[in-house]
């Protein structure tokens, strides 16, 4: 697969992007609408592994990452976007299912709402916790853990 | 037994909506009113590896649904990671996958050191993965043990954790620790390695090529043991695929990638291994894939021992790293497969966000696709045959 | 004298019975096998295995929390693990006792500052021993038993001297 | 004495001797795993650790006495004790010498038969009552087996019956004084072992136990004293079919070649208490060794297998018998 195999495919799916290379590898940045029209795209154009899905909070917003890997010449592309504060994750479980938990964990740790989810029920805690790795939800301080 | 293997290409069948199951009656028996009922496995039962909670749904003895629940171990090691030094991460992913924490601390090492474009010295590689690989069959005899029980055969599991004892004691003399390590750094290993641990590590190997023997024999020479894995928890090349499996449970289905040698790292480049694939997919190509990677593991350590390099074993790194702002992600092949970090980095003192790409927690996705349509002795094998740990699986 | 030190629970012949089942009690410590994190391999599976080999001292595995007399806690509680931590010290029968291993059972260890951890498990349930280390070491959970013997044994010889 | 007081004092030393072997076999059960799994065992708890059951017994006894609130109390009651019960009765007509039985009847086989399949029903009654899913998975298993396992184990028995041409087992031992029946009765043998083993929920056929599967299986919500009848039963049951086994395979209290030795004979009991032993040995090695049979599987391999297989063997030692041997 030539390395800039992906550019033909979102290109052909119509799907508005930017590209650039970074350290970290290719990545592409899109709009969060366009994710599943985009990710549909590449499944079907042979990135067969949804290597990892994660959710970081940029300060402004949620930025979502998604690490994609064809096995024909081991090309990996990183697939970002940004979705604000509670806002919506769209579900990619059907065009790949091992999205199925990373993101019921991204949208409870990170506090948003699943859609198009088969069962966007919290995943690693209880009802009720706050989103916890937004970076406004501060760890227990020193004296918290040191007199309770 | 047939319909539970999975006809999956891209489209998505109706298998897959999770939780399909969990419906009270099964349709077309309305008349009948017979219950499915709903079994609560786990969080304490001793065939879940922990404290891993599954939910079956069962007709009679067989399994029409499962749904894992995790979360019980959920102790915010990405979050913590935000707050502690760069040196001190260490201390955490070691917690996170438990039976094989050298691994986690070399995936966080190399995403630093790619990031802040440390120069790391050849005998530290050689040292990572000589400790790798002895941290691996520490892994993967654990795994082989309670796999064993999870049939019902008990002596394997001793036999094992004589092995593991052995090798404990090596890793100790290494390191300094059993189990928590904190020995990779970035930069390097904490410390070198110490005299006569060469001379430890092949009367070791010795012992070890027959006992390990001895367990294949006890379990996979077992006629009842190969009835209970055979042909059960069947995971097809494109499900394999489609659930971003890894490790041996993605080299048992087909898929051949193992990121030692695809995406070289530490000392692997230099060494002669093999990856062994099947084709099968069901637990007993997960045992045979898992038992030939112990022997390439001896076979890699033979190597590593004798081929042990002179040189400094760590880098100069300052007390205080702080690399510069970026991305970066780096993979090693941990006992149960990929084991990424991905390094958010805003050129503090600190990560700013660290993501652990842990194998276990994608093969657990698998589970209901693996058991539906099986019997709950298999979901248990089955389960025991994925290779979970709770520790990076909820993180 | 008063009655009361003659007969009833503060004689002395239903010390010393007591005291006889203590003996009993003290050396068939049943523990549950349930291993939360790290500590389960250390202070359940390597601590039973050859080397170190519970057995010796009369201390089993039972799967179930009716049958067993100690619960070790071995690894982090959480505020989902809280409630089925609750629960299955709540099956065991009476007399029972909790080992709390490892610094995250004790006081929430290398996590204690995550919200979500709670900072020791002597929050949910009574402790008996507290093991330190992170893990311990199977010597160590050794030591916890023998130090479980000798409290189960000076419960009696408390109550012979208070009287 | 009166026969009645005979007879009482005969129970009471059958109830001493299950207890005193329960607590034996316990203790031997985890010297035994011990030694198989490259440990110990028991040795802190008096001389070798030959008190550890003592304690272990002591200490249950102590127990809180637990009974789940969704429970059906009369059935949780009365469980262990019909899993206890039976066990006992089988004891009944094992012959431990020439002239050595509780009860010497004329269908004593039949009788110890009749109250090993009694079993079963308690174990079912305890994972009803218990309200509990696994306890009632654990107990429908153990249902399934029994009625697999019945058919088998009663044609296996019927071999040496036939040779001995008597269900007493005192006579089914005296006829073999000059030959054991496991040579000509191998193939009998063999489906005894299997049968038995399955019939009584041993490993590697507990599958109403089944640790990794169902925890404890039927027995999940029994603590206490309760719990230790039903361990007991367990390991009663365990010295029953290694008794039986002796009795219908191996010459019972016969030593070869030794058959009319006065010595041999009056150590007849010890005799077969050793061989007993020797039988229970080989069930523990089974036990610490092999994995456990799928459910599914073990019912296939009775019906498909051991069924036919034992049935024309009774076939054709039958006919081999009448047309061949008795003339």
């Amino acid at each position: 697969m030539p390395a800039s195999a992906h550019e033909t495919l979102l290109r052909d799916a119509a799907v508005v992007h930017t590209s650039e290379t970074e350290l970290l590898g290719t990545v592409v940045r899109l709009d969060c609408v366009n994710v599943r029209p985009a990710l549909g795209a590449l499944a079907a154009g042979g990135f067969d592994q949804l290597v990892d899905m994660f959710a970081t909070d940029t300060g402004e917003a949620i930025e979502l990452t998604y690490h994609l890997r064809a096995f024909s010449g081991f090309e990996t592309l990183f697939v970002k976007c940004t979705v604000e504060y509670d806002g919506e994750l769209v579900s990619v479980w059907d065009i790949y299912p091992a999205a199925l938990f990373p993101e019921r964990e991204a949208a409870e740790l990170l506090g948003m709402s699943l859609t198009g989810h088969p069962n966007p029920k919290r995943l690693l805690t209880v009802e009720g916790t706050e989103p916890l790795l937004r970076k406004s939800v501060a760890i227990r301080g020193a004296q918290e853990v040191q007199f309770s | 037994m047939s319909d539970v293997r999975l006809d999956v290409s891209r489209q998505p069948g109706p298998r897959w909506v999770l939780p399909k199951g969990l419906r009270r009656v099964p349709e077309g028996l309305d008349e009948l009113a017979t219950e499915h009922l709903i079994l609560n496995m786990g969080p304490q039962h001793p065939s879940t590896h922990g404290v891993l909670h599954v939910l079956l749904e069962l007709d009679g003895e067989e399994v029409q649904a499962a749904e894992a629940s995790v979360g019980y171990l959920h102790r915010g090691i990405e979050k913590l990671a935000e707050s502690r030094k760069y040196h001190q991460v260490g201390t955490l992913l070691d917690r996170a996958d438990y039976l094989a924490g050298l691994h986690t601390e070399t995936a966080f090492a190399l995403a630093v050191e790619r990031l802040a474009g440390i120069e790391v010295p050849r005998k530290a590689d050689w040292i990572r993965s000589l400790t790798m690989e002895l941290c691996r069959l520490a892994s993967h005899v654990v795994w082989a043990g309670t796999f064993g029980m999870d049939a019902g055969a008990m002596a394997p599991f001793l036999y094992i954790m004589r092995d593991r004892e052995a090798l404990l004691d090596i890793l100790e003399a290494i390191t300094g620790g059993r189990m928590m390590f904190n020995y990779v750094r970035p930069g390097g290993v904490f410390a070198d390695l110490p005299a006569g641990v060469d001379t430890k590590i092949r009367a070791f190997l010795d012992v070890f090529d027959t006992y390990l023997e001895e367990t294949d024999a006890l379990l996979g020479g077992n006629e009842i043991f190969q009835a209970r894995i055979k042909n059960v928890g069947v995971i097809s090349r494109d499900t394999a695929m489609a659930f971003g499996l890894a490790g041996g449970t993605m080299r048992a289905s087909g898929i051949d990638f193992d990121v030692r040698r695809d995406m070289p790292y530490a000392a692997y480049t230099e060494l002669d291994f093999d990856v062994p694939v099947a084709s099968g997919g069901d637990c007993w190509d997960r045992y045979v894939v898992r038992m030939e990677e112990m022997r390439q593991s001896v076979r890699m350590i033979r190597q590593l021992v004798d081929g042990m390099p002179e040189g400094d074993f760590t880098a100069k790194v300052p007390k205080v790293l702080r690399p510069p702002a970026g991305e970066m992600y780096a993979a090693v092949e941990s006992p149960r497969g990929e084991l990424g970090i991905h390094l958010v980095s805003d050129g503090g003192p600190t990560p700013y966000r660290m993501r652990l790409r842990s194998p276990a927690y994608y093969n657990l996705a698998i589970t209901d696709e693996a058991i539906a349509g099986s019997l709950i002795a298999d979901a248990v094998v089955i389960i025991g045959s994925l290779d979970i740990v709770l520790g990076e699986i909820d993180r | 004298m008063a009655l009361d030190k003659l007969t009833g629970e503060n004689s002395m012949v239903f010390i010393r019975a007591e005291q006889l089942l203590d003996l009993a009690r003290k050396n068939s410590l049943f523990y549950l096998s349930f291993g939360i994190a790290c500590c389960a391999i250390e202070g359940l599976m390597s601590a039973g295995g050859p080397r170190f080999d519970y057995d010796r001292f009369g201390i089993f595995h039972r799967g179930s929390p009716r049958q067993c007399d100690v619960m070790i806690v071995a690894g982090t509680v959480n505020k989902k693990m809280a409630p089925v931590v609750k629960r299955l010290y709540d099956q065991m029968p009476e007399p029972k006792w909790v080992i709390a291993m490892g610094a995250c059972a004790c006081t929430g260890g290398p996590f204690r500052e995550y919200p979500n951890v709670i900072m020791g498990v002597d929050q949910v349930i009574p402790v008996d021993i507290f093991v330190p280390g992170c893990p311990p070491r199977p010597e160590s959970m050794q030591y916890a038993f023998m130090q479980l013997q000798d409290k189960i044994a000076a419960r009696t010889q408390e109550r012979i001297d208070a009287r | 004495m009166n026969a009645a007081g005979a007879v009482a004092i005969r129970i009471l030393a059958m109830l001493l001797l299950l207890l005193v072997n329960g607590v034996v076999l316990i203790y031997m059960l985890r010297k035994v795993l011990g030694r198989l799994h490259i440990r110990i065992g028991p040795n802190r708890v008096g001389p070798f650790g030959l008190l550890q059951t003592t304690a272990d017994v002591v200490k249950l006894l102590t127990k809180e006495d637990l009974m789940p609130e969704s429970a059906d109390k009369w059935l949780f009651w009365i469980a262990p004790f019909v899993v206890f019960v039976p066990s006992f009765l089988a004891y009944l007509p094992l012959a431990f010498g020439p002239d050595l039985a509780v009860t010497r009847l004329d269908t004593g086989l039949l009788f110890l038969l009749a109250a090993l399949s009694l079993i079963p029903l308690g174990v079912v009654m305890a994972g009803w009552a218990s309200n509990s899913k696994w306890s009632l998975v654990g107990g429908m298993r153990a249902a399934g087996q029994q009625i697999a396992y019945e058919v088998p184990l009663m044609l296996a028995v019927l071999g040496p019956v036939m040779m001995a041409g008597s269900m007493d087992l005192s006579r089914i031992i005296e006829a073999q004084k000059n030959l054991w029946f496991v040579f000509p009765q191998f193939i009998a043998f063999i489906i005894y072992i299997i049968a038995a083993q399955a019939d009584t929920q041993q490993t590697p056929f507990d599958m109403s136990e089944a640790e990794s599967e169902l925890i404890t299986g039927f027995a999940n919500e029994y603590g206490g004293m309760r719990f230790g009848f039903l361990f007991l039963a367990e390991f009663s049951n365990m010295f029953i079919v290694s008794a039986l086994g002796v009795s219908l395979f191996f010459g019972g209290w016969y030593v070869p070649f030794l058959t009319e030795n006065p010595v041999a004979l009056s150590l007849a009991p010890l005799i077969f208490m050793i061989k007993t032993y020797m039988g229970i040995f080989v069930m523990m090695w089974a036990r610490g060794s092999l994995p456990r049979i799928r459910v599914d599987q073990l019912l296939a391999f009775s019906w498909k297998a051991l069924i036919p297989i034992s049935l024309s063997w009774v076939v054709i030692w039958a006919c081999f018998q009448r047309l061949v041997l008795v003339r």
